[in-house]
Formats: structure tokens, C-alpha cells, sequence
């Protein structure tokens, strides 16, 4: 399940609700994302999304863990728009019946989602804003899993 | 179409109906009034989306379509 | 900070508290244990531990991934006394200024509680009640850290 | 002194106190009304602790003295 929202959202009441009556799952790897201050040099980050294509190139290529690392299911929640620095941009949980296998789940899922994923990143800094392109350890990361 | 990223601030907008029949049609069609723009569409890692679906090469476009120029994609967080 | 609790608690509150406020954390990672029901096997899980040393154990193990990871500080809550499946188990939450170092900060806290922290740990099953000791597998996850 | 786990199910107590001056001293007294029980605190991968430290070998013991059997640790959940 993917969802994109521009509003800010609660990576713990997703967790939450996640976790509600799981009585065979054993093991709930999640990895939360946070907007970095980097103490004042960032005011804002600006995440701009294609609607109806991001969470759908995000699905899709999610399907690719299910049978990997055998998931039962999972959570994937992305902010979108203009984020403070404190504020959730991802939220993501595999659950896995061993703790290993969620681990790597969570990771190459959040591999895919740093360097890959369809999102066009700006930077706003008090010298003005700057879009970001992936970095050559963004790629060497994401081919780890290839 | 529509544009995404650097492309949408450097052209100044996001969002404009453009009559064109196929890709390079709306192509020469930008370059006759932002040439700089039109380059940039061209330009190294742009991709683009007819109907959210990535295409490449030369493609018509129905009277309808929905053209997006992507530039490199960042990531999320 | 190592918390032991003998009543049930919210992973999801747990992880909502522990993200309030980082401007500079960019990554927290975590894990959460849920006691199984192994398909009706499983009744309950008791968890015993020893007052007084089994926290202040595990706070001295988990000093090494701060030094190891170079954790900003991290939260730890584990369940004693008698769980019904579902209930949470465990809840670890390292933040990172990197995934990487997220992700392997709790994966080498998990095998160290998972095979070698000073609990003794009983399923009760339809058949009675059985006192588990580590299998060869926990002390093989445990080891690739040493 | 103190029982965990399995060793607490065999004795049916799991809190005790014991007059004892070493050790020594407190596992020939376990053994003179419990043999099996003594027994099974000097098997395999029994640890003492005293007064929270694990501690190996003789040691005397304070009036006050904690005193701990601790079976294999199984890992918490």
C-alpha cells in the first residue's frame, strides 16, 4: 500500500495501526524518515510528485520485495510539497516473519526510494532554492540490489 | 503538458494545453517561442511520460494526451 | 535508555515520542517484536528477567553501537511477564544520521536480545509450558558481529 | 537467594533466604534438603550471580548477600 500525501503525517500512528492485531507477523522493521535543519543551512524541502504516476512507479516496483524477502505486506507512506525540517517525509514498514528478512526488505526498499523513485527535490536554503539530482552513492546503493 | 522539477522553473510554468500531433511536433512547436526551453527538454536524462507511461523516440499524440517532460529523478526523502 | 515494563505498551507511541523534535536526525530505524500465536500453537509468552541486572545488561551491551554506528541515542523497550500473541515484545528505535547505519545498529541490537540478554523465556502451548534456551542459528547472528 | 527459570519450576520457589557464609557453604545446605535441586545449579551453563555480578568460582558471602542462580539466558523476545 503506497500513499502520497502533501499533508504532514504521524510515522508512530502508522506504525500503530500497522501493527493492530498481528498475531502471526513476529517482526515489524520500519524506517522513518525526517527532514534534516542541518543546523539552519535548510529552511525548507520541497518534494514535487507526478500524480498518478509516482505511487504507481513506487508500487510496482515494490511488488519485487514480496517475493524476495517473502512479505506479507507492507506500509509506504511519502510526504509530498514544501516540508520543515523536523517534519516525516517517509514512512516505511515491512513486516516479515524473521527479522532479517525485514531488515533487507526495508532497505532496498528505501534504497530504491532515495536515488529512484520519481520525485524532484529542492532544497531551500536562505540562499535560494536548488533542485537535487542523485548522487553517485545514491546510484552504487541502489545497484547493490541489481 | 506538463513539466516537472528545474524544467517547470526555468520554462516559468508547469501546466499549458499545446496543440501538437505527435512529439516532435510539440517540440518544434516550444522551440519557435522558448528556444532555451526546448533545448532543455532534449537535454541529458529528461524523460518523457504520454499518458504517465515513459516513452521513447518519436510517438503521435491524441487530441487528448497528457505529455510530461521529466528531468532526473531525485528520490524522495 | 533501556525500559523493562511488565504491562503492554504502543510501539507506535513509543516511536511517535522519540521522533518529536529532531530537526538533525534525518534516519530512525526500527524494530518491533510481536509475540506469535503460531497458528494456535502459541498461547502465551512468559518472559522473565532479573530485576536490577537484566536493564542495566543490556545498557551496557548497547553502549557499543553508539560507539560502533555513531548513534545519537537510541530507545528501548522490552515486555516482561506473560504476553498474549500480538502483543508487542520488543521496540527498538536507533537514529542515524544515515539508513545504513540505522539499519545495522538494530540489527546488532536484535541478535544480542534476541539470543544472549538475560531473559528466560517460556511458551506456553496447548501441551504446556516449555522453558526455551538460544538455538545454534541465534548464536551464529549473534557471532557475525564478533 | 534467587531462582530464574527452570531452576525456580524444579525448586517451586523462586525467593529464599539462607543462612550461609561462602558459596560453598549455601550449596551444601540447598543439597542437604534438596539433592536434585543442588544438582541442577551446578549443571551446565548455570551462572551466580552475587549481589547483580556474575561471579565465578568460591566466594564468601556477605550477611546481606544476594545471591542469584541464573540458567542459560535465553534472549528476550
Amino acid at each position: 500500500m503506497v500513499t502520497l500525501t502533501s499533508e504532514p503525517f504521524e510515522p508512530g500512528a502508522v506504525l500503530t495501526t500497522f501493527c493492530a492485531g498481528r498475531n502471526e507477523t513476529g517482526a515489524v522493521a520500519s524506517f522513518t524518515g525526517l527532514a534534516r535543519a542541518e543546523h539552519g543551512a535548510a529552511l525548507a524541502l520541497g518534494l514535487e510528485a507526478y500524480p498518478g504516476f509516482t505511487a504507481a512507479a513506487i508500487a510496482a516496483f515494490a511488488e519485487a520485495p514480496w517475493a524476495r524477502f517473502a512479505l506479507q505486506d507492507y506500509v509506504l507512506i511519502h510526504r509530498t510539497g514544501r516540508l520543515a525540517p523536523g517534519e516525516a517525509i517517509v514512512f516505511v514498514a515491512p513486516p516479515a516473519g524473521h527479522r532479517r528478512a525485514a531488515f533487507e526488505a526495508c532497505d532496498f526498499l528505501m534504497d530504491y526510494l532515495k536515488s529512484r523513485a520519481p520525485f524532484w527535490k529542492k532544497e531551500h536554503s536562505p540562499g535560494g532554492g536548488r533542485w537535487i539530482e542523485p548522487t553517485a552513492q545514491d546510484r552504487t546503493d541502489a545497484q547493490r540490489w541489481d | 503538458m506538463l513539466l516537472f522539477g528545474r524544467l517547470a522553473d526555468q520554462a516559468g510554468w508547469r501546466d499549458r494545453v499545446v496543440e501538437a500531433s505527435s512529439l516532435t511536433a510539440l517540440r518544434d512547436a516550444l522551440a519557435a517561442v522558448d528556444p532555451s526551453l526546448a533545448e532543455a527538454l532534449s537535454g541529458p536524462g529528461v524523460q518523457v511520460a504520454v499518458d504517465k507511461a515513459i516513452v521513447r523516440g518519436e510517438t503521435f499524440l491524441a487530441a487528448s494526451a497528457e505529455v510530461a517532460f521529466l528531468p532526473p529523478m531525485s528520490g524522495g526523502w
